[in-house]
């Protein structure tokens, strides 16, 4: 019984799923419509950040902000794994 | 298993991570130049601590691999690049303070010494990925280690 | 506008962040050097906080941007219409939730001194508490989408890693994992949202595209995964399952910024759904939607909590059950929004709403920390083996008595004055909304009053126990504090704080939307 | 070529492998697989949502001329950025099945059960 709803649930998160990427639904592959933002980035990552490589201009000058959560998450994960690997004490075995 | 594998491994081991090596910290130091970037060369060169650990099995990397000073170097790391990010706060938070200004790190694009705070934060997020990943690995291998013996 | 308070939206994440990658460096200094340290950040981030609120409340809560990384950091650079930095957008209701979060981390931090004293790895758990800190600051503070879910993938890593803190309670390994794999599952379904989203309108800030979202079946999908995503993070049923686990073995300071870290994805369901798509769905069916989970919740947290003996996993569900009232108020507020005479009750309902989470954060918190406090006495967590605690422990029972009863909505308490006006609201709505809603408030009473019976009254237990720490008692006594002050004077709070909160998302997105993207629209 | 939607389809199915691992395998380690898995196909739809057909890498250095249509750089560094997300959950999750393990001294979580009701 559990199963069942579990495998309904599942089959209703796949139809809509593909119903979201079917044609007519999302545009086709390789055809991006407003690109106006990515545009910016690509027309002056070399005059705004003097970065030759864009996707690094976005990745630590345009959202910069991001990159900081990104290295905060690796960082939340290595203060974790080292919390669960730590030295316990005598009382806490 | 604590002892590592054969010596075929070990010796190819011995080989190519200097090469690993330089070609992280060649990823990370032309990030904003060509593909790649802190956390890629970061990870390249955790990868290279992953295989040193590999082959010569935790105890073989005692007094090489030192886990304290690589959770500190990780810290310094991470400050290093919010201290980058607090750099630009007389403008904005994140504000790019030395792009284009012609100085330090304001040569024009193209160059190594460009793109303002780029190859800083890159150099922090590299040393931050690099040893955040190692000590990870290392954690997880010998709390493993540790659970065989018991 | 000051020159610090220019930065307070940034600094409300940067500060916590600071700490958090200081403390490991600072606490080889000494258990002293390290507690001023945390205690100084995160005074300073609820002062902040505080006076963000105060300013931006005080200006008459004209919804404001700071962009991060430009030339100036009010106006936005657009490129096409379309925001090209990351921006914070500070909001009436940004700012009554980075309150909340404030109260909760600032009393969580000061409980948690006294509580970790004689545990291992002190530093690296408040690191992490820091590090959740800053995540649910910038949940709350962010205008941008993706930046949205990298807050909250910090949040949910932070916060597995406090849940498994206590490794040598197996329980808590079970719940680690069980918790972490359906955040990340709930992140994975926002990403996969704000992916649809980003190949369609090719931008990532809310405001930018909440003026530009369609009503195709591509908008339809990106809602149902943003709306999964985000009420499985904060805990609505039928997706609750971790949030008993989770609240019941984390330490007990941190069970309480769970909740406010829950709240925070609340947060972003309601931004989503008034907001973002506020001008293109069917407000009515979208209400109404929430009103049948609120429902499931109240009813589901309620009950399951009456067959518990396990003193923290019964609070849990209580907790449960309140993000049910919250969901409820807004939901109301949500369903007449859509009506061509918006009526006033839906503002009273989403002020109600609103209310209920700043009350549950001081009431579900106190009762977190008093019974961390019980736990530690009396060496168990089950009911059926404590007993007679009132001898020993007064203040705390005291304010578990308090933390109860305004959970239960009795007044004079401070739940009473938000349930009040879900009640109120929701009744004209339909009055069989309000009947479940106060049948289960009821219910909720009696199950603290067996609570209160088994664990503090009875004869004096065989050892006698001792009274809390003082160290524990003043943050318990501060949150008891609140919980008195917005039961007794509701109105005050309600005009100056909640009110423009609410009206926020009452008024609809025009206001966030010409914020970001200009009077040009 | 014309390819149509056929990309993003191949995307979708990753993520619906993965939740269905999620859901019905009862191994720790193979919970955490599906995880990856979903994760793999969110990655990669947000960093097909960003191509142009016969766009070329955004980078100038080296760069073939005349200089042609770049492909978008926004969804490269958001697929970065979850990435890394994605590696720090892996290693979390498996830390807490180590300690599963160390407990319970099983990885099937049909016996591992004491959080229920």
């Amino acid at each position: 019984m559990k199963k069942a709803t579990i495998l309904v649930s599942l089959l209703f998160v796949a139809a809509f799923l593909l119903l979201a990427v079917s044609p007519g639904v999302m545009r086709p592959f390789g055809t991006p419509e407003t690109t106006a933002m990515d545009d910016y980035f690509i027309d002056n990552a070399q005059t705004d950040v003097a970065a030759n490589n864009a996707v690094t201009a976005v990745v630590f000058d345009f959202r910069g902000f991001d990159t900081l959560g990104e290295a905060t998450v690796l960082f939340a994960a290595v203060v974790g794994i080292l919390a669960l690997f730590r030295k316990l004490r005598e009382e806490e075995r | 298993m604590s002892k590592g594998m054969s010596v075929i491994v070990r010796t190819v081991t011995r080989c190519v991570y200097g090469m690993i090596l330089l070609y992280g910290f060649y990823v990370i130091m032309h990030g904003h130049l060509t593909p790649g970037g802190g956390f890629q060369g970061g990870a390249v060169v955790a990868s290279a601590f992953a295989l040193l650990l590999v082959a010569f099995g935790a105890a073989g990397i005692k007094g090489h691999l030192n886990r304290h000073l690589l959770q500190t170097l990780e810290e310094v790391g991470a400050l290093a690049f919010l201290a980058l990010g607090f750099l630009g706060i007389g403008t904005a938070f994140f504000y790019n303070l030395f792009a284009g200004t012609g100085g330090f790190f304001g040569a024009p694009a193209g160059q190594l010494l460009s793109a303002g705070t780029l190859p800083l934060m890159n150099w922090a997020v590299g040393l931050k990925v690099m040893t955040g990943i190692a000590s990870i690995v290392i954690v997880m291998m010998v709390g493993r280690r540790k659970e065989e013996t018991e | 506008m000051n020159a610090l308070l220019v930065h307070a939206p940034v600094l409300l994440v940067a500060v916590p962040l600071l700490g958090a990658f200081a403390v490991p460096i600072l606490g080889k200094l000494g258990r002293g050097v390290r507690d001023a340290f945390i205690g100084l950040i995160i005074a300073v981030t609820a002062a902040l906080a505080g006076w963000l609120a105060a300013d931006f409340f005080a200006g008459g809560a004209v919804p404001f941007v700071y962009q991060l990384g430009g030339q100036s950091t009010g106006i936005p650079l657009l490129s096409g219409g379309i925001p090209i930095r990351i921006l914070l957008e500070i909001d009436g209701l940004s700012a009554f939730m980075a309150l909340i979060t404030a109260l909760i981390t600032l009393t969580g931090a000061f409980f948690s001194f006294s509580y970790w004293k004689n545990r291992s790895g002190g530093t690296l758990y408040f690191s992490l508490f820091l590090l959740l800190t800053a995540g649910i600051f910038g949940m709350q503070l962010t205008g941008d989408l993706f930046n949205f879910f990298v807050f909250l993938e910090i949040t949910s890593i932070a916060a597995c890693g406090l849940i498994g803190f206590r490794v040598w309670l197996r329980r808590s390994q079970e719940a680690g994992f069980k918790v972490m794999t359906l955040y990340t599952l709930s992140g994975l379904f926002v990403l996969l949202a704000i992916g649809l989203l980003y190949s369609e309108y090719g931008g990532l800030n809310m405001g930018y595209l909440a003026g530009v979202l369609g009503t195709g079946v591509l908008d339809k999908v990106a809602l149902g995964l943003l709306l999964t995503g985000l009420a499985m993070k904060a805990g609505a049923v039928p997706l609750h399952m971790w949030a008993p686990d989770a609240y019941g073995e984390a330490p007990a300071p941190m069970s309480a910024v769970l909740v406010a870290n829950s709240q925070a994805s609340l947060y972003a369901v309601f931004r989503i759904v008034f907001t973002l798509f506020g001008a293109t769905v069917s407000a009515a069916s979208l209400g109404w939607i929430l009103i049948v989970l609120a429902l499931l919740t109240i009813f589901v947290g309620v009950t399951m909590a009456l067959i518990q003996s396990d003193i923290k996993r019964l609070i849990a569900y209580g907790a449960v059950s309140q993000i049910g009232y919250m969901l409820l108020g807004v939901g109301v507020g949500l369903a007449v929004s859509g009506h061509a005479a918006l009526p006033d009750y839906g503002l009273v309902a989403i002020q109600g709403g609103l209310f209920h989470m700043l009350n549950d954060a001081a009431c579900v918190g106190l009762l977190f920390f008093a019974s961390g406090a019980v736990i530690r006495a009396a060496g168990t967590r089950n009911l059926n083996q404590m007993g007679g605690l009132a001898h020993h422990m007064k203040w705390t029972t005291v304010f578990f008595v308090i933390g109860a009863f305004a959970l239960a909505g009795v007044p004079p308490f401070n739940g009473f004055a938000s349930k009040f006006l879900i009640y109120e609201a929701s009744f004209q709505l339909s009055p069989f909304l309000s009947i479940i809603a106060i049948l289960s408030s009821i219910l909720l009473l009696a199950v603290f009053v067996k609570v209160f019976q088994a664990a503090f009254l009875g004869p004096r237990p065989a050892q006698p126990v001792a009274e809390a720490p003082v160290g524990m008692l003043i943050p318990m006594a501060v949150l008891a504090a609140v919980v008195i002050a917005f039961g007794l004077f509701p109105g005050f709070f309600v005009d100056h704080i909640v009110t423009p909160a609410a009206k926020a998302l009452w008024d609809g997105p025009a206001a966030y939307i010409t914020t970001v993207v200009g009077l040009g629209g | 070529m014309n390819i149509g939607n056929f990309p993003f389809v191949v995307a979708a199915l990753l993520v619906v492998l993965g939740l269905y691992a999620l859901l019905f395998k009862r191994n720790l380690i193979k919970i955490v697989i599906g995880i990856s898995l979903i994760e793999t196909g969110v990655n990669l739809f947000l960093v097909m949502a960003g191509y142009r057909t016969g766009g070329m890498a955004p980078i100038y250095t080296l760069a073939p001329t005349p200089i042609r249509d770049m492909v978008l750089p926004t969804p490269q560094a958001l697929t970065l950025t979850s990435i890394v997300i994605g590696l720090a959950t892996t290693a979390l999750l498996l830390s807490f099945a180590v300690f599963i393990h160390r407990h319970y001294g099983t990885l099937d979580i049909q016996e591992i059960k004491e959080l229920n009701g």
